[in-house]
Formats: C-alpha cells, structure tokens, sequence
C-alpha cells in the first residue's frame, strides 16, 4: 500500500463571471516512502492546483472531487476540518514565493515552533532546540532562529521554509516551484538537500516544476500534466526515451539543452480553456500526430508499460507500429 | 468632521486595468451598480442644484409663513426658526453646496495633481522637497487652518472655496505621486525613455492616460469632504455668505430646532450632505477598486471549499459529453 | 544601528514640523497685513498697564523679525501666549484647563469609535460579503458621510429628555458645588454621553473601513496560507498572523487620525457646549479673540504632530523591517 | 583596482569593423549612508556594480551575457543603451565614442541600439493597441513620413516577428495577447527603426518553455538576415549555449570568461563556468554529471573580497588566488576565435 494514493481528482472553480472552470480533470498518481515524484507542466496545467488539494488550500469557490489517501487513510472527502490534524504531521508544502511565505514579522523560530506547539509534537524549550536542529540540518546556523525572514537571503528562505515544513516529522513534502526564483547554483543546493531529506529521512517529495531538465535529474518518476489531466506519467529514464505522448516528445524537443546540438523546436498553439467542455483530446490542435479520432474522442490514461501510463490513440494497438517511428524521444 | 484621507490605501501601485474600449471610469460606472447608485444621487442634487431655485415656491430668505410650521401641503417641509420655507432654501442652499464642494475639489486636484505628477515623475531632490512640503500641510488641523485664514480674510465664496481647496490637495497629491512614481518604473516608460522620446511626450502619452482614471477617483472623494468642510466652516460662523445646507443647520442649531422638535429643519440639509458624501464616496471607491484589483483572493474566510459526492460527477460528466 | 537612525529622523521631523507650525502661526497672526491681530495688545477693555507689559513681552513696536524672535522667546521659556481679549486671562492657562476637558471627551469617544470600528472592521473582512460584511460597511458609510454636528443635533432631537444635552456638569460652579467627588464624576460622565457617543459614531465608520481593507489584504497575503497549511485553526490564523501584520497600517491611520480628532471635535463642543478648546475656538471666532485663536490653533497643531510622532513610533515598533 | 587593460579583446575579423566595442566599462551606484554615518562624515561608499568589463559584437552575431543575479549584466545592458551613467570605461556603437554624448547628439544614435526587455507584461503600455504601440517609435523619431507610410512600416514589422496575418494582431490591445504574442510585439516595436544593435535582457526567462524557442528561433533570424547584432543577457547557460555565438561569463562585475559558444561549452576554463555547467540540469536522466555545488551565494559587492574576487568560494583556489586578481588572458586559439579566462591557472592551451 504506497504511502501516498491520490484516486480520481478533481477541482472546479466558480467563476466570478458565472461558468467553471475545470482546473483538474481526474488525476490519479502514488508516492513511496523515499521516491521523488515530479509533476511537470507548463502554466496553467493544473499542477499547483492539483498539489493545493492535497492539502485542501484551495479558496471557497473550489468544489473537489476524489480520494487523498496517506498511509490508507482518507483524508480529502472530510472536508478543511477533517483535515486539518493531517496538515505538517503527515503532508507539509513548501511555496514558491518563499519571500512571502514566511511572516515579515515573526522571527524564523518562532514560525517553526509554532506547528510544533500546536500539533503537540514538542513545546517550550524542547521545541526551541528542535527548531535549531532543524536549522541546522538545511544548513542554517541554529543562530538565525531569532532573526526575521528579511533578513535571509533567497536561498537561506527557502532553506528556512523547508526546515519549517519538517517541524512535525510529515510523511510527505510537498514543493510547488521551490526554485524557480532562485540562481542556478543556489537551486542545485536546494535540490541536493531535498535529495538528501529523502535518503536520510525516507520522506516522500512531490516536487512541481515548469523545468523538465529538473525532474529528469532530481526525480526518479513524474507525471507530465497538460490542460488539468495526465498526458504521462513514467520513470523519467523513459520519459525521455521512449515517451508515449506526443507533449512529451515535444516539450523535450523544445528545452535547449546544454551540450544536445538536436535543433529547439517550440510548440505552435495555445492549450484549451478549461472553463469549456472538452472535445476530443486537449492536445489534438497542437500534436504533430493528430489524426481523424482524435479529433472526437478523449483519450483515456492507458498502461502501455510496467509503471508507464498515457493518454494518446496512437498507444492503442492498430497504431502500435506508427508510435514506434516517432519514439526518437528527445534525442530525435 | 473628517480631515484623514479615505481607505484609499496610499502607495499602491494602480495598474489602470486594460480598458475594452472606453476609459475605465465609463466601464466601471456600468459594472458596478455601486457606482451607478452613487452617480444617480450626486446627479439627481445636482439636477435639484441647477434647475431648483427657478422652481422653488418661496423666497429662501423671506419669511413665509409661521416659525417652525410643520410640513404641510403648502410648506412641503415645513418652515425653519424664521419662518422661511425649507424646501427653498433646501434648493438654493443645494446650489451653494455644490458649488464649493465641486469647485474645491477642482482646485484640489489641479493643485494636488499638479504636484503629484511633478514630484512622482522627477523623483530625486524635487520629490522629496515637494512631499516634505505636503507632509507640513497634511499635519495642520485644516478646520483650524480654515477658520483663521476665513476670519482674517473675511468670509466670501471664493474665498472658501480656495482655502478648502488649497488644504484638500495633500491627500490627491500623495495618492497621485505613488500612482505615477510606480508607472514611470514601468517597463514600457523606460522603453519609450530609451527610445529618446521627451519628457513631455511621456508624461502625455504614458502617464496622464494611465493616472487620470485615479486622479478623477480621488477627486470625486474630494468633492465629499470639500462639501463637509464647508458645512463646519458655516457651523462656526465663518461659512459663505448666503445659504447653504452648512448655514442651514447652523441656523437650526442656533434657534434649537432639536428642543423645538422641528427636525425639518435640521433633518433635510443634513441628509441632503450626507447623501451627496455618500454619492461621492460609492463613486470613487468603485473606481479605485476597479483600478486596483489589490485585493487578492483571501486564504482564509468562513466558507470553505466544498466536496462532491461520486453520485452528482457522473451526471455531471454525462451533462458535459452530451453538451 | 540603521533603526536609532529611523528614530532619530522621526524625531527631527516632529520638531521641524512643530518649528513650522509656529511660523505659520506668527505669520497668520501678526504679519498678515490689514489684520486687526497687527496691535496684539489692543485688547478692548485692557487696562493701560497690561497694553504696556504685552507691547514690552511682544515687543509688538519692534519690526517684524524682532517681533518673531520675541514671540518665540515668550513662547517657549515663559509659554506665555498673550492675554486672551474676552477676560484678559492669560491665555495659555485658559487653555490648559479647556484641553483637559476636551482630551476627557476626546478620550471616550475615541476609545468606543476604536473598539466598534476594529470589531466591526475585523468581522466584516473575515466574514466577507457575508450579511455581516454588508450591514457593517454600510453604517460605516452612512455614518462617514453624515456631517458631524446632523448626528448631534439628531441625538439631542432624541434624546434631549433623557440625558443632558449642554455643559459639562449641572452645578453652575465646580468651586460652590460642596456635593461628594463621586456625585460629580457621576454628573460629568452623564454629561459627557451625548458628545462622546456623538464623536464615536462620526470616527467608528472610518476605522471600520480602514480596518476592514487592511485585514483583507493581509488575509491575502501567502504567509496565512502557510499558516493555514501548517494545519492551524482560522481563529489562531486570524490572531497570531492576519491581525498581527494587518495592525501596522491600523494603527498608523488610528494615531494619525487622533491627531484630527482634536480639531474635529470643536463640532461636537459647539453642539452639547462643552467647555472643551473647541468650544474657546468657537467663542474665540465670534469674538474675533485673536490670541486664544492663535493659542487654540497652537494647541491642535502640536496634538497633531504628537500623534503623528506616536504613530511612527508604534510604527517602527511592530515592523521589524524598518530600517530608512 | 580594475584589471589592466587587456590586449583588444578580439581582433577585428577582416570586413566588419565591431558593431559595438566596450573598454574596461564601470558602473559605480553610490550606497545609501544611514544618517548617523553621513553626520560621522564617513566617506561615501559605492558599490560597483560593473567593474571593468570589455567586449565587442560584431553585425550579425549573437554575444550571450551569463551569469547569476547581482553579477552586472543588466547593468553593463543598461549602460550600454545609456540608460545608466557609466562611472569610466568606453563605449563604441560602429565606430563612434558614445559613452558621454550629449542628449541631442545622443537621440539620432538611440535609433540604432534597441533593447527588448524581460516582462512581456509590463513591456507594453496596457492603454495602447499594438498598432500605436510599434508606431510609437516612428513618431518619436519622426520617420515613416505619412499615417499609410507608417502603416505599411508596422504591417511590415509584424510580419517579421512572425505575427501574421498582421491585422489579426494590430487591433488589439495587450492584455487580448498571450506573453509570447506580447513580446514578439515589443521586438517588432524595435525593429521599425532598423536598429544595427539588440539589446535583449532575458527576453524568454517569463515565458512558457513551449513558446520560449519561437522567440529565441526569431531572435536568431533577424541577426541572420538583418545583420543586426544582438546582445542576450540570461542567467539560463543552456539557451545561452543553443543561440549565442559567443558567450561571456560574468560574476560580481567582471567577466570571467569569454569565447565561441561551442569553446565555452566544451572546454570551460574558469572554475566558476566549470561549476556552472556542472549544476544546469540536463534533459537526459542518463547524463547525469557529478555537480560541483559552491556552497554559499554571490557575496555583497559592498565588501569585494582581495584578490580574485572568486577565491572564497573557488573549489581550486591557491593561496596566491587571495593576492592577485587576475585578468582575461588568452587560454585557447589565436587571433579572431579567442576563448579567455580570468584565472592563475588557466595557461595558454
């Protein structure tokens, strides 16, 4: 049983303007203890709001649909309440705009004991001590506990909200964009210790980004998103090989590469609106490989190997051997 | 009587929100029915201004009847401590009202602009000069400042409406200097700078466009509390000459309508400000809102998101293929 | 160190702007030309002795700059601000005495106007565009928009039978009245009702205005959905990180607008006469009383720069970032 | 304090005199004292934010300015368009000093440097249709002589930008744009004027991955085939490395290395490329290379450490890396194809 288990899920929005939008339609991924799962798209494919419900922040006007399993356990169906006792004991988040995420006016400590108090895992001094190994352990001196957000840099913020995400020991840490707003060099420090906290601590991390190269190299599997539903999800080894959506083909092919000399292709066309009904699949006007069924019917997610799941017609058997010639995967 | 500036927090970036053809003030005035509420009451006071006195049935300074008649059929509102007709000097005193409080808050925002846009767009020495400068004026109690300047002046219209004006102008200044101070950061104003373009071309093409929509917002707020500036300056003796609705319930107040039980002669002129302050105000908050889209999406509020049983999806999916 | 620099600059400002104040108050009054304030010492009914003392304090036969240096001089070594032409009583005495009355008043009715505003402000925006959120802003409004001395007179239309509706107390003078310090405290807080409730319902709507906006923009921020994330309750969220950060623009706009409370509530001393600085202004105008006008003037322009001064200091007090 | 001046960064090729040649080019900002220092008299302090920097770009190539945040490259970028006073250092633009121009003399040459900037956003005015908005160049510089004339000019320009049909576009107002739509229309905004130099100040870095190749493929045309030259400021190695030429390596000021794309790429010589490349992730997971991580970031450029100003966080620093603060030298190739490096332990290959 994994430890995490996400079945069927969806997130409606009421729009201010009346009509919904369909932001996620039924994804369905799971976490071991200690895997690194990457859940890639560009903007506005879902992802972030597929991570904000796992955690049940999303605002009121969001309706969800679907199960969040943690170690077996339903937590989603109850409602924010019912939630509640799971947030940072079994699943924590790390945000993006780590400059804002940490409150301007309380020092860094105080913020990490906090949760710590609340849930009950440790109070008083023994929290204090806890919180400065944990700083510690992001590679903070356990000094800066008194000290506040804005006197960090980038990088020590974010270091600083993933100590705070570990307050409760959770099972799960969940990171939406932890450094795209950060340098290079500052974003493989970051990453190396995201590794390093699932060997040592056996935490699962789900880690969102728009920068493929990133999940290829931090991840062991991902799943690519595209307009609010899976397109594929796969070992990244064989995303990248032998991928069976054409999104995935395509968004490889359009990521220069440092040392690859294959041509940057980009891709023509807009992805659907999604407060729409869906006709056909959502990739369809802008696939190199479209054809007649596409057109009309959606694709379902579809076992095309061990642990390789797509949504494309051209995995069905009749067009097995067309898949075939356009596999060059990203080194085409 | 109400000196601070309103809830217009101050040193927001406005980003003028793109406009599907027409300014922003015309499409807010649609979508907001706020706006529209509040355009129809200052519309219907200023109609009430222009066309009234013509049509009042009495003189609004000779008496015309018995001293606190109560309304009547032919003293609509009665008749106030001198046996005047109310509803008269409501339409005359209107027009008194009107006047300074539009032509104040005129003055405001040419001055106040004026000094935004200067101090916003040059930025270095001339800003900080001009806004130390406004700081001076925003710390004097203006009632204060008014009283004494009227006193020794002497009580006339333009001089009310300058002294008012001139006091008002600090908060449309500061509120405009952030408005412009924050455009002339913006990408599209450095490009055209790059390009060689003048100062003044930028100033007329780029920013006048992008801040006039605030600039009427604060000024339309302004009108609201020029009016009620003037209403105390008359409280205290040193109004305009003639009526007003300020001169009207300082009348009231000195022939103690309250203890006489005569409320028509002090309900309708404070209504009447009231009401207008109140037009005011929906209008230029509607427009500051819509410019001003600050106010995000609250995490945290007493409804919650909702769950939806497996049973209604399926129809719901069914709804959506057939649709 | 940069935050004794804030402090500092805080400091010089307030006593730059008071500086100025004072200018402003010696050229309103004296180098005005054709104002009769010109001969400061022709009080109508001042004995010749007292004419020759002022001229000689003021040195009002001296040329202007002079003029300015002295009335500096008496101003801040002696705090002699003239005699006031009503009674010839020195007027800064006058003054004290009226101020206590009105910081009383002013006191009170801040203190409801503050804590309705805050409640009211904190629900409206927690429960938004709920009923609550509705109803509260629009009193607010309605009650922002009515002028001052309307609601006061309404609540004497109203309520004239039941509560006293002039003056501060019913004896005609403290130094006779003989009756127990209580019964007193007693006969002052009932008169004190009126004007104070009067003041509350002219500020509450403004604060819960101000309060409202700034909650919802904190309530936007991404540090309560991390706090929310961290799987605290709302009620903690609210407290301990909404009401925390949205009390930094609260409090400046509360201090700021104390300052203009000071001068707003002449309305309300004319209104229920309370012997307060705005009622001595207002005599003070109808008696073309220059040198309480310019004393009263003095005393609401230093109220307001003290305000101003405290409101930076909380300021600099609850956000950790400032640093100038 | 900055590095002698070096021999003339790259010979001139045969043919094309440089588009534009900057000589040891130094932008100083001045830091803001607190009060209480200004009243001590301590001496103004300043941070250079660019501290001796020379490079040159020739018509129709593409020079790619990398590095971290903090490390001057906007600030080389805005200086060059004279946007930013340049402490000292000089500035030719085809051949002409330009450095301290006058305004007046300094307008006719603004027509010839244009630069597209990072925010698709905020890179248009939200009140003008795209018509007016790739007009306004014109109309500040007074070409296109009549509306038609100047009508035809911005068709034109669309087109180029490969936002055609044009009069789908020219109507609309940005908001109606998508980023990608949005920027293709601030390039064509420059191109009306025919600039002979593009300044491009991470001009994808906000966009969506499938859409950034469009805009970097256009980019590359128009050097191509309008030999302009193009100046790419990006913090991104690896667009750097797929449409540069040439890149130029910057931290804290000064570039650190500088040469053909493909030499950089494939034969780094400064520590801190080595250690950049080594961190950019690659899309194949099988490529994964041992990343050297410095640990720390860019120190303040307040307090420059002595020395070569990357020794405390160089993985091979030597001590005499504490002492000398080492200028560009030759490490490969001779005249014209020059791949340099500022580092003790480069040595000419």
């Amino acid at each position: 049983m994994s430890l995490l288990a996400v079945r069927d899920l969806h997130v409606w929005f009421d729009l201010p303007h009346g009509g919904r939008l369909h932001a996620v339609q039924g994804i369905t991924f799971e976490v071991e203890v200690g895997e690194r799962l990457g859940l890639v798209g560009e903007s506005g494919c879902g992802k972030t709001t597929a991570l904000l419900a796992l955690m049940g922040l999303l605002p009121p006007s969001a309706e969800v649909e679907g199960e969040v399993l943690i170690d077996g356990i339903e937590i989603l169906r109850g409602g924010e309440d019912a939630m509640r006792p799971h947030r940072w004991t079994d699943i924590a988040m790390v945000f993006q705009g780590a400059m804002n995420a940490l409150n301007p006016v309380k020092t860094v400590g105080s913020q990490i004991v906090e949760p710590m108090e609340f849930h009950g895992t440790a109070t008083g001094a023994a929290a204090k001590r806890e919180a400065g190994d944990l700083l510690q352990l992001v590679g903070i001196p356990a000094s800066a506990a008194d000290r506040y957000p804005h006197e960090f840099s980038g990088g020590m913020r974010q270091r600083a909200a993933i100590a705070m995400a570990l307050a409760c020991e959770p099972k799960v840490l969940l990171a939406d964009e932890p450094t795209t707003a950060l340098d290079v060099m500052v974003q493989a420090q970051i990453l190396q210790l995201l590794v390093s906290l699932t060997h040592d601590l056996g935490l699962a991390v789900m880690l969102v980004t728009h920068d493929l190269p990133l999940v290829t190299q931090v991840c062991e599997r991902a799943v690519v998103m595209y307009a609010g539903r899976t397109a594929e999800s796969a070992p990244v080894d064989t995303l990248f090989h032998d991928p069976r959506h054409p999104y995935t083909r395509l968004l490889f092919a359009a990521t220069p590469d440092l040392t690859g000399d294959s041509e940057v292709v980009s891709i023509p066309g807009a992805p659907p609106r999604l407060d729409r009904p869906l006709v056909g699949c959502p990739f369809a006007s802008r696939c190199d490989r479209t054809f007649d069924r596409c057109r009309v019917d959606t694709p379902e997610l579809v076992m095309v190997a061990a642990r390789h799941q797509a949504a494309c017609h051209l995995n069905d058997a009749e067009h097995a051997h067309e898949m075939d010639a356009a596999t060059g995967g990203g080194a085409s | 009587m109400k000196t601070v500036e309103p809830a217009i927090a101050e040193g927001t970036a406005l980003e003028a929100r793109p406009s599907k053809g027409g300014s922003p003030v015309v499409q807010v005035l649609r979508e907001r029915k706020s706006a529209l509420l509040g355009l129809f009451i200052v519309g219907f006071f200023v109609l009430v201004a222009v066309i009234g006195p013509s049509l009042a049935p009495y003189s609004p300074n000779v008496p015309s009847g018995p001293v606190y008649a109560a309304p009547s059929a032919h003293h609509v509102l009665g008749t106030d401590g001198s046996g005047v007709d109310v509803l008269s000097e409501m339409m005359y005193g209107g027009r008194t009202s009107l006047i300074v409080g539009f032509a104040a808050a005129l003055v405001a925002m040419i001055v106040g602009g004026g000094i935004g846009v200067l101090a916003g767009y040059s930025g270095g020495a001339t800003d900080v000069g001009l806004m130390r400068m406004t700081d001076y004026f925003l710390v004097i109690p203006d009632l204060v400042l008014m009283i004494v300047i009227a006193t020794v002046f002497g009580p006339s219209l333009s001089h009310v409406i300058l002294v008012i004006g001139l006091l008002l102008w600090t908060t449309t200044a500061r509120i405009v200097r952030s408005q412009v101070k924050s455009i002339r950061e913006r990408v599209y104003v450095r490009r055209a700078r790059s390009l060689g373009a003048s100062h003044r071309r930028i100033v007329v093409q780029h920013i006048l466009p992008q801040v006039a929509p605030l600039l009427i917002a604060t000024t339309v707020l302004t009108i609201a509390y020029a009016i009620f500036d003037e209403s105390a300056l008359a409280f205290l003796g040193v109004g305009v000459p003639g009526i007003s609705w300020g001169t009207m319930l300082e009348h009231a107040f000195e022939r103690t309508a309250m203890t006489e039980g005569a409320w028509w002669a002090f309900v309708p002129p404070g209504l009447a400000i009231g009401l207008v302050v109140i037009g005011c105000y929906l209008m230029g908050q509607a427009i500051e809102d819509a410019l001003n889209p600050r106010l995000r999406v609250a995490h945290l509020s007493i409804r919650t998101w909702r769950v939806r049983s497996p049973q209604t999806v399926t129809d719901e999916l069914a709804k959506d293929e057939a649709g | 160190m940069h935050r004794a620099d804030y402090v500092i600059k805080r400091i010089a400002f307030a006593l730059i702007t008071v500086f100025v104040a004072i200018t402003i108050n010696f050229i309103l009054f004296r180098a005005l030309p054709g104002s009769a304030v010109s001969n400061f010492s022709r009080a109508p009914h001042a004995s010749p002795e007292l004419r020759a003392t002022l001229t000689h304090e003021f040195g009002l036969d001296q040329p202007l700059w002079k003029q300015y240096v002295l009335y500096l001089d008496q101003l801040i070594v002696h705090r002699n601000m003239g005699v006031s032409f009503a009674d010839n009583q020195p007027v800064t005495t006058e003054l004290a005495g009226k101020l206590k009355n009105t910081l009383g008043m002013v006191f009170v009715g801040t203190l409801f106007a503050i804590v309705i505003g805050i409640v009211t402000g904190f629900v409206s925006a927690w429960r938004r565009s709920g009923v609550v959120d509705h109803v509260s802003t629009n009193t607010a409004i309605v009650f922002y928009a009515l002028p001052t001395q309307f609601i006061g007179m309404m609540l004497i239309f109203l309520f004239a039978k039941y509560l006293p509706t002039a003056g501060m107390r019913n004896e005609v003078n403290t130094f006779f009245s003989g009756g127990s310090t209580w019964s007193s405290i007693k006969d002052i807080g009932l008169h004190m009702m009126l004007p104070a409730i009067t003041l509350a319902l002219t500020l509450f709507g403004e604060y819960t205005l101000v309060v409202r906006s700034a909650m919802l923009e904190t309530l936007g921020e991404d540090y309560v959905l991390t706090a929310r994330a961290k799987g605290l309750p709302q009620r903690r969220i609210v407290v301990s990180h909404a009401l925390r950060n949205a009390m930094l623009p609260i409090v400046t706009l509360v201090a700021l607008s104390l300052g203009f409370i000071v001068a707003g509530a002449i309305l309300v001393e004319i209104v229920f006469s309370w012997p307060g600085i705005g009622q001595a202004v207002y005599e003070a105008v109808a008696t073309r009383d220059y040198p309480m006008l310019q004393g009263a003037f003095l005393v609401l322009t230093l109220s307001v720069v003290f305000f101003n001064f405290i409101a930076d200091l909380l300021y600099f007090k609850l956000d950790p970032r400032i640093t100038e | 304090m900055s590095a002698t001046v070096a021999a003339r960064p790259s010979g001139s090729l045969e043919g094309g005199a440089d588009l534009l040649e900057v000589r040891d080019l130094v932008v100083r900002y001045p830091v803001r004292r607190g009060l209480m220092r200004a009243l001590r008299r301590e001496p103004r302090k300043f941070v250079s934010a660019v501290d001796g920097v020379s490079l040159s770009v020739r018509p129709g190539e593409m020079l790619a300015i990398v590095g971290e945040s903090g490390c001057g490259k906007t600030s080389t970028a805005q200086a060059i368009l004279r946007m930013v006073e340049t402490t000292c250092g000089v500035i030719e633009l085809g051949g002409r000093d330009i450095t301290h121009l006058g305004a007046k003399d300094l307008r006719p040459v603004r027509r010839t440097m244009q630069m597209v900037y990072q925010d698709p956003y905020e890179s248009l005015d939200p009140r003008f249709r795209v018509r007016r908005a790739v007009e306004e160049p014109m109309v500040i510089h007074g070409i296109g002589g009549s509306k038609g004339e100047r009508e035809r000019l911005v068709i034109e320009a669309l087109e180029r930008v490969e936002l055609s049909p044009a009069d789908l576009y020219v109507d609309r107002y940005p908001h109606e744009l998508s980023g990608g739509q949005r920027q293709r229309v601030a390039i064509a905004a420059s191109l009306v004027l025919h600039p002979k130099l593009l300044l491009a100040d991470e001009p994808v870095s906000m966009l969506d991955v499938s859409v950034r190749a469009g805009i970097l493929t256009l980019l590359d045309h128009l050097r191509r085939d309008g030999d302009m030259g193009i100046v790419m400021i990006t913090h991104d190695l690896s667009t750097a490395a797929h449409f540069a030429d040439r890149i130029a390596v910057m931290y804290l000021g000064r570039i650190v290395e500088e040469g053909s794309a493909r030499q950089v790429i494939r034969d780094p010589q400064h520590p801190y490329t080595k250690a950049l490349m080594s961190v950019v992730p690659k899309r194949d997971p099988r490529e994964r290379t041992e990343p050297q991580i410095l640990q720390g970031e860019t120190p303040n450029p307040i307090d420059l450490p002595t020395g070569c100003r990357f020794h405390p966080r160089c993985p091979v620093a030597e001590e005499r890396c504490s002492r000398i603060d080492p200028e560009l030298r030759i490490a490969r190739g001779t005249s014209g194809d020059v791949h340099r490096a500022a580092c003790v332990l480069v040595s000419p290959g």
